[in-house]
């Protein structure tokens, strides 16, 4: 690798490439005067927030734009110049030379095949393999990305597997023509920490194995300093900065950049939360026992049981993180804990009151002493009431006061969360992710409520927002003291907020104590797993991590 | 597999059982007169009182009605209360003559549709697909007996390409059966080709769109088979489902077409049991016309199954 | 089969009716769609001359005005001597009235079903929806031949039994638009805060069903008018001297060969409104799908 | 054949010339308005069912093309004295399954009509007789409780069928199986597609059939039974709808075989029901119809205005002094109701909307009415519906249309007699009428009947229980190759021509 910016003898190089949408008959511009080019064996990443274009730039290449779009620029694959090229060239390109990893593989990949049938059909459509070879040689593939039972898995279906296992059926289709470059677009956004580190180190190997370049696009700086060579830097459509990985992480030039960085939670990274003001002979905000919540099976099929006897206190306002891979049951608790699912067994007490059997009568009283902070701030909040009446719902349900006073704690509320008051008959169609969650906080936080239950309420955000969310969300914890059950599979944001951390695996508790002690020196295997899993956005510190985790994972 | 079959054939006899009883008693709430229909127009009001209990009909309603179902569960049908003729001498004939009708019609419209449907959504916004878009929702827009009326004037009438000639009996004759078919299968076929038509563009439009073509797309498949294979084979999926909807409203139109066209087919047979009051023969042909929705649903629902490899698991 | 869609109205749960800021309103936006504000202005024409037809019409429609099948008057004169534009004109107002009165009945009726089977779930949601299956199962027309036997034939019955018979189309999407709505979390959220389940149905879950009940109401006005129209050509709808655009086609069939205009105008008028309805439907349903929103 | 059509061999349709006489051979094949459903000989269901009964079935007299009363299976008939009709049966008349007719056979034909549980359509004309012997192996004399003018129209109307009592007394089932002495076998009828029969080699009349068989297609819907004749899918096709008369009359390949002096429409009162109880409004409506109008616009002129006596002047030479008595004269109309306090009367009309015949001119009076100031709330209802209301009184006024059961002003009692099945919807008894028409029924003398009958039927007239509106031109249509088919005239309707009929199709 060269040391200057442009690789000496790139394979694929984009030129000022410009990319314009027409929407309602205008042309809008999605990407202005793109360059970024990638050499053999090299990995070069492509990051900035949401809708900079990252997608639109690296679709260009293999022409996969939608009808509504036209390019300008060029893009140099080799000798050949991709833009304008015909049908015929193209398809030679596709798949075979050029190959493509897709964001979300339950998706991208046809429900109504076999992956199998759908691997063949990639190798066949290059050559005139006959069936029985195109056969042996997706089972390859499937060996080597890493899927188990190859033998029984090419006759699976896309929804017979995990996320996991998806986006390895789409990688293996992406290398079966043994391609010079393999673009992947956020190829683990929608896959979790032990998975996604799965697949970034296949995406490591194969570049090995096969020498090809690569280009990922992701909007994790972890992601980035595990894998990249090099980074290329978008926002709003344009490049803004681009550098090998150790220097843009060692030394950001652009202001975008270090905002980028700074914005991700770094496990370790800072101080932990202020102690103090959690009041240690204090009260027990919630108590839970021998919890068990199983979900009903559908007619006379056997249930399915989510949560295992798990048991947990918070005292008063205390943060208690609540961490486990994908499926292991954490939103389950969340949930049996504000009554939304029933709990089979167990009991669940919310400020010394028993609340696991009551009926919705009885709980009247008690509601106002917890509230929910949702995953989505898409679709947690009804779109056809403006932000102002959504905070103010539970008050009117509550009968919390008159309309003034409600109107006054609504703009109060909003003000908190620091959201311009004027904006209370906004719709939530016109606010961004991140101002729509904190409309869901403030709607949380309307009653007073002592006990606050937040799943994931971060993780649908996009990095730089949801370190301003994070920001929001521990200054008002400290400011109001309330008590906090946080869920998230990031243990970055578990250890920036939490007091104490509590592990789930299958829906059992297998580790909690005081978050420090918990991430720092995990007592078990998983959570050791858990933790090694994460990448942090620094290329030297991630990989030594990647060691580690290999040693795990083995 | 064996779970969801035995489930859906519980459904699919209690929903009878729910059919057979609402006919039986909408079918008495009918004012009028069996014993008049019997008897004709000159029969004094006491000899029609005479018939009446000759039928009994003057027995107690419940009786009759339990009856009507030990019958039922012993395999009769019934006897027609007017012709005297057992009604599965004719049912089953005419329950086939107007299942060719619609099944005919509903293969014409499908293989048809979908063709125009696949045109139109691979060409979207241009001319060709314009023009058929307003064409579907044309043929959409035409109450089947214009269409009716209007073919059989031109093609049996002023241009008699297609006559109506004697309904021959396919064994009998296949070609001249083939001919009268003509005109009642277009008729029938018009309207749901359109709505065939506007479904597999609706919902190949959706699956162009979809990720998973793109990946098609970006392996480097012919275009062609990315839209045979991708778009279109999923696009069925909608288009399976909707069919059992149309083959009910097709089921329905036959009652127009076979006026029209003096085919014989159930309707003639229902609307001249309604039209007599005849009650057994009235709750056999519902009861017939009822289980071929239920069994058809089934087979869309089993289609479904097969075609879709998600529906397997839930 | 439990569930199968109608149409593909999937149109999104959660589809705001834009109001505001930075986006065009949906009314806007239909006048920007040159089909379907073309096929709306013509339904707003075709409204306005179905409510003022009595005071449009030339002639009273059952006054004898004429020698029977001759050309007199502005679009010719019927078998029984009455003007033919008159009698469009309310025929046009009769096939609407019960089309619109039919499909509102079936509207409330059924969204009615719909929200409740899906938002109590359990054997509530059993009962009503294989109630819904046994009146699927029901070849339509036969149903309502047997129905309108039964009643008389009035327009009135004519309604129920269009009303009836089209309560599934709303139940069925009412009922899979309130299953996925009902676990959206904005649904939980109200849920958490102790709102009681009518509310939530009625204030919350109902405005966000709206948007495919819209579509299906004017769609379902399409289909009733030609339902109307087959009924009265049977006989069963509405009574004369009171025309229909169904029973004048069935009258015009008489005379095909001797006036064929009896039958051309009303067959005309129903494939325009009919025509009209659907354009519009489907602009509606592009207009609110939030897919299809700029 | 289950349930599909019968497929006659080729055979059967070839026509083979016969030179010096009518064709031999050939299948006709004859588009029905309604679908017989009720094969009893004795009971009628319509005149679709006549035409079936009439080929299978022979009566002891029967009427001829020119519609007078001859011989059928009788070989002589007639009155011995006032109360005594004697018959003397053919000799060698054979049943289809081979069996001879014998007196025995008759006098069980006759019984059968007359038990109350056959509901036979003849059995109320016979209500005179007394009783009926079998004297010898080949005569049959009825003997009477008074002198009946009318009996032998009641012998030979189409439901007074000699049927085999061997044969019935088997246990046959005659509502879907027809045994008889006529012309033609039958074959079989399924149910809305087709009834057939072939020609009965024994037949009495050693040259007839001449056809080798008759196939009925129903077709209820009137323009697709005109089509199919249009389009020779049928030879031949009864009902022609008054709207349809041009079309056919207009094709030079078709004939139009019909009369206008059956068939007619009227309005009835129940006259009980107030204000109809009031003879002026009765007499408002009537004046109200504009018959010319209706005949003009419903029947397109295919009839003739009815404003005076019920009955046709081809067989009741009064009828034409009474023309004119019931006047278009809306303000007339206006005064009568004004007089009875009924001005602006609502009128609740029911008719059927199942025959063109009936609803259409009940809608072409609706404009007359409106301009005598009267509000008409019309609800036409499916046939048996209207029969059910009509029975049952449920509306005051009703529209209907029928056709004398027989071709003699005797047949006047089902209407305005107190027995009468009309005049029972009407709640009318007259004790003047009543005893008019008895005298009429007992008197044999041509003139004293005239002047007995012009009495009844004007003072119907005068009390208006129900008024006439226009009698409407009736007839069969078919190809011009079928020949010797003749429209039954002076009222006197049979079936029977159907037996004569041949075709001069060679192809
Ligand atoms: N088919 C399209 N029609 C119109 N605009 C489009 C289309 N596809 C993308 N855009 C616009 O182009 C811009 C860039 O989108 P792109 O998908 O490349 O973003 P991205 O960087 O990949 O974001 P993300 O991280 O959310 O995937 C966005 O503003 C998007 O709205
Ligand atoms: N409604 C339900 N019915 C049946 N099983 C369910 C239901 N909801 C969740 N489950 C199952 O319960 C288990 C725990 O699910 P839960 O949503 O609590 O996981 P999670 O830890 O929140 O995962 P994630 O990080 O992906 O949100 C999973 O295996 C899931 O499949
Ligand atoms: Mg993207
Ligand atoms: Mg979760």
């Amino acid at each position: 690798m060269t040391t200057g910016t442009i690789p000496s003898d790139p394979i694929l190089s984009v030129e000022r490439l410009s990319v314009d949408f027409q929407i309602a008959g205008e042309w809008t511009p999605a990407v202005k005067d793109v360059s970024f080019s990638v050499a053999k064996g090299e990995v070069v990443a492509l990051v900035g927030e949401s809708g900079s274009g990252k997608s639109v730039s690296s679709m260009s290449v293999l022409g996969l734009l939608a009808p509504n779009s036209r390019r300008r620029g060029s893009i140099r694959f080799g000798d050949t110049e991709m833009l304008g090229l015909e049908e015929e060239a193209l398809r030679a390109i596709r798949g075979r030379r050029i190959a493509m990893i897709f964001q979300e593989p339950m998706t991208a990949l046809n429900p109504v095949y076999t992956i199998g049938e759908q691997i063949i059909e990639a190798i066949q459509c290059h050559e005139p393999v006959p069936a029985a070879e195109a056969r042996e040689r997706t089972l390859e593939l499937l060996t080597k990305v890493g899927i188990p039972e190859p033998e029984r898995r090419i006759h699976s279906y896309p929804h017979q597997l995990s996320g996991g296992q998806r986006q390895r059926a789409m990688i293996a289709m992406a290398i079966s023509g043994s391609p010079e470059v393999i673009i992947a677009d956020e190829p683990t956004t929608a896959l979790d920490v032990t998975v996604q580190a799965e697949i970034l180190e296949l995406l490591r190997r194969l570049r090995e194995d096969l020498g090809s370049a690569v280009v990922i696009i992701t909007h994790d700086m972890g992601v980035v300093a595990d894998l990249a060579d090099r980074v290329v830097v978008m926002r709003r459509g344009e490049v803004v900065e681009e550098a090998p990985v150790t220097r843009l992480f060692s030394a950001p030039r652009h202001e975008y950049t270090r905002k980028l960085l700074s914005a991700v939670p770094r496990p370790g990274g800072h101080a932990e939360p202020d102690a103090a003001t959690a009041d240690a002979g204090g009260s027990t905000t919630l108590r839970v026992a021998d919890l068990e919540v199983e979900y009903p099976g559908r007619l006379g099929r056997r249930g399915f049981k989510a949560v295992h006897g798990v048991g947990f206190t918070i005292e008063k306002g205390r943060v208690l993180g609540l961490v486990g891979e994908s499926g292991s049951g954490k939103s389950t608790i969340g949930r049996a804990l504000v009554g939304l699912v029933r709990a089979s067994a167990g009991s669940i007490e919310i400020c010394g009151q028993d609340v696991t059997n009551l009926r919705p009568k009885e709980l009247r009283g008690l509601r106002r002493k917890y509230s929910m902070v949702f995953q989505d701030p898409g679709s947690s909040l009804n779109p056809r009431l403006s932000i102002g009446d959504s905070i103010a719902a539970p008050m009117i349900v509550n009968r919390y006061a008159d309309r003034r006073a409600v109107h006054a704690r609504v703009l109060n509320l909003l003000d908190q969360v620091e959201l311009p008051t004027s904006w209370a008959g906004r719709f939530p169609h016109e606010l961004s992710g991140g101002q729509r969650q904190r409309v869901g906080i403030a709607r949380a936080l309307a009653l007073d409520p002592e006990l606050l239950i937040a799943d994931e309420p971060t993780s649908a955000l996009d990095v730089s927002v949801q370190a301003t969310v994070l920001r929001l969300f521990q200054e008002l914890q400290d400011r109001l003291g309330f008590s906090c059950l946080f869920i998230s599979h990031d243990l970055g944001v578990v250890e920036l907020l939490s007091h104490d951390v509590a592990v789930l695996q299958h829906g059992r508790l297998v580790e909690s104590g005081p978050a420090r002690d918990v991430l720092r020196d995990p007592r078990t295997e998983y959570t050791r797993r858990l933790i090694a899993a994460a990448p942090v956005p620094d290329p030297v510190e991630q990989a030594e991590r990647r060691r580690l985790w290999r040693e795990t994972a083995r | 597999m064996r779970r969801f079959l035995v489930r859906r054939f519980t459904q699919a006899i209690v929903q009878l059982l729910l059919v057979g009883s609402i006919v039986f008693f909408l079918a008495r709430l009918i004012p009028g007169d069996p014993a008049r229909a019997a008897l004709g127009d000159a029969a004094t009001e006491e000899q029609v009182a005479l018939t009446r209990a000759a039928m009994h009909l003057d027995e107690p309603f419940l009786g009759q009605f339990f009856g009507f179902w030990v019958r039922l569960f012993q395999g009769d049908l019934g006897t027609s209360l007017i012709s005297g003729r057992a009604v599965m001498q004719d049912l089953p004939a005419r329950i086939g003559n107007s299942l060719e009708l619609v099944l005919l019609a509903l293969a014409v419209s499908l293989v048809a549709g979908i063709a125009l449907g696949r045109i139109a959504a691979t060409r979207a916004d241009k001319p060709s697909d314009h023009a058929l878009v307003a064409g579907s929702i044309f043929g959409i827009s035409l109450p089947v007996f214009v269409v009716g009326t209007l073919l059989l004037l031109v093609f049996a009438v002023l241009i008699p390409i297609l006559p109506p000639r004697r309904f021959a009996s396919p064994l009998d004759d296949p070609i001249a059966h083939l001919q009268i078919l003509v005109l009642p299968v277009v008729t029938l076929a018009a309207a749901s080709c359109a709505v065939v038509t506007r479904m597999t563009r609706a919902a190949m439009l959706e699956t162009l769109n979809a990720d998973y073509v793109r990946t098609a797309r970006a392996k480097g498949l012919v275009e062609k088979r990315v839209i045979k294979r991708h778009a279109l084979r999923t696009a069925m999926l909608p288009v399976v489902s909707m069919t059992t909807v149309e083959l009910t409203t097709l089921i329905g139109s036959t009652v127009l077409v076979e006026t029209i066209f003096g085919w014989p087919g159930m309707s003639s047979l229902l609307m001249n049991a309604v039209g007599q009051r005849d009650y057994p023969v009235i709750q056999a042909v519902v009861l017939a016309a009822a289980t071929i929705v239920i069994l058809v649903n089934l087979v869309g629902d089993l289609v479904i199954r097969a075609i879709d490899p998600r529906a397997e698991d839930n | 089969m439990a569930t199968a869609p109608e149409s593909l109205a999937p149109a999104l749960p959660g589809t705001p009716l834009v109001k505001g800021a930075g986006r065009k309103s949906l009314l806007q936006r239909m006048v920007s769609n040159r089909r379907t504000s073309i096929a709306g202005a013509f339904l707003l024409l075709v409204a306005v001359v179905a409510v003022f037809a009595p005071l449009i019409a030339p002639y009273d429609y059952r006054d004898i005005v004429g020698k029977p099948l001759t050309p007199g008057g502005p679009l010719g004169i019927d078998d029984f001597g009455r003007d033919v534009l008159s009698r469009l004109l309310i025929g046009l107002r009769t096939s609407l009235g019960v089309a619109l009165s039919a499909v509102l009945v079936a509207g409330v009726i059924g969204v009615v079903l719909g929200l409740v089977a899906g938002y109590v779930g359990r054997w509530v949601s059993t009962i009503i929806m294989r109630g819904i299956d046994v009146l699927l199962s029901f070849p339509p027309i036969v149903l309502a031949i047997a129905v309108v036997a039964i009643l008389g034939p009035a327009l009135v019955n004519v309604v129920l039994v269009i009303g009836v018979l089209y309560i599934p189309r709303f139940t069925r999407i009412v009922y899979s638009q309130v299953l996925s709505i009902r676990s959206m979390e904005y649904v939980e959220a109200s849920e958490i805060m102790g709102t009681k389940p009518a509310d939530i149905l009625v204030k919350t879950i109902l405005p966000n069903v709206a948007a495919p009940i819209i579509v299906q109401l004017s769609l379902s006005v399409s289909f009733a008018i030609q339902m109307e129209a087959g009924l009265s050509f049977l006989g069963l709808g509405a009574q004369p001297p009171l025309p229909s655009l169904g029973t004048m086609v069935g009258a015009g069939r008489d005379f095909l060969e001797v006036q064929p205009t009896l039958l051309i105008y009303p067959s005309v008028l129903i494939i325009l409104v009919v025509l009209a309805l659907n354009v519009f439907g489907d602009g509606m349903r592009d207009l609110l799908d939030p897919r299809h929103r700029t | 054949a289950c349930g599909n059509p019968v497929t006659l061999p080729e055979s059967m349709e070839a026509v083979r010339p016969n030179p010096g006489g009518p064709n031999r051979g050939g299948a006709l094949h004859f588009g029905l308005s309604t679908d017989p459903a009720n094969l009893d000989p004795h009971v009628s269901t319509g005149s679709a069912s006549d035409y079936l009964r009439q080929l299978a079935y022979n009566g002891l007299v029967q009427y001829d093309g020119s519609g007078e009363i001859v011989a059928d299976l009788a070989a002589e008939f007639g009155w011995t004295d006032e109360q005594t009709y004697k018959v003397r049966l053919r000799p060698d008349v054979r049943f289809h399954d081979g069996s001879t007719l014998t007196t025995e056979d008759v006098v069980f034909s006759f019984r059968r009509m007359m038990d109350e549980d056959t509901a036979a359509t003849s059995g109320p004309l016979l209500d005179q007789v007394a009783a009926i012997e079998a004297v010898d192996a080949t005569t049959v004399v009825f003997t009477f409780k008074q002198p009946d003018v009318a009996f032998p129209f009641a012998l030979a109307a189409p439901t007074s069928t000699i049927v085999s009592r061997k044969w019935i007394e088997s246990g046959a089932n005659t509502k879907t199986q027809m045994m008889g002495t006529g012309p033609f076998r039958f074959v079989e009828r399924i149910p809305g597609v087709s009834t057939t029969f072939v020609r009965f080699d024994d037949y009495f009349e050693p040259e007839l059939p001449y056809l080798n068989a008759i196939v009925f297609q129903p077709m209820s819907d009137d323009y697709a039974r005109v089509t199919a004749l249009r389009t020779a899918t049928v030879d031949m096709i009864d009902y022609v709808p008054a709207t349809h008369v041009g079309v056919i009359t207009g094709n030079p390949r078709l004939r139009f075989a019909s009369d206008k002096t059956f068939g007619f429409g009227f309005v009835g009162f129940v006259t009980s029901w107030r204000p109809f109880d009031d003879v002026r409004v009765r007499r408002a409506v009537a004046m109200s119809i504009n018959r010319p109008s209706v005949l003009d616009t419903a029947l397109l002129g295919n009839g003739r205005p009815m404003d005076g006596a019920l009955m046709p002047e081809i067989f009741a030479p009064y009828a034409r002094q009474l023309d004119g008595s019931m006047p278009y004269d809306p303000e007339q109309a206006k005064y009568l109701l004004k007089q009875a306090g009924q001005e602006g009367l609502t009128l609740p009309v029911v008719t059927t909307s199942s025959y063109s015949v009936i609803a259409r001119p009940t809608q072409a009076m609706l404009p007359g009415l409106r301009a005598a100031g009267m509000n008409v709330n019309l609800t036409q209802q499916e046939w048996l519906t209207f029969r059910a209301s009509v029975a049952a009184q449920t509306f005051p006024v009703h529209s209907w249309g029928t056709a004398p059961k027989f071709g003699d002003p005797a047949s006047l009692r089902d209407f305005i007699g107190g027995t009468g099945t009309f005049a029972k919807n009407l709640d009318f008894q007259d004790d003047k009428i009543d005893d008019l028409l008895d005298q009429g029924r007992r008197t044999a003398d041509p003139a004293l009947r005239n002047e007995i009958y012009l009495e009844a039927e004007k003072r119907a007239l005068e009390l208006v229980p129900m008024t006439y509106t226009v009698r409407r031109e009736q007839g069969e249509a078919h190809y011009h190759y079928v020949r010797g088919y003749e429209h039954p005239p002076k009222g006197a309707w049979t079936a029977t021509a159907l037996r004569r009929t041949w075709m001069e199709k060679t192809a």
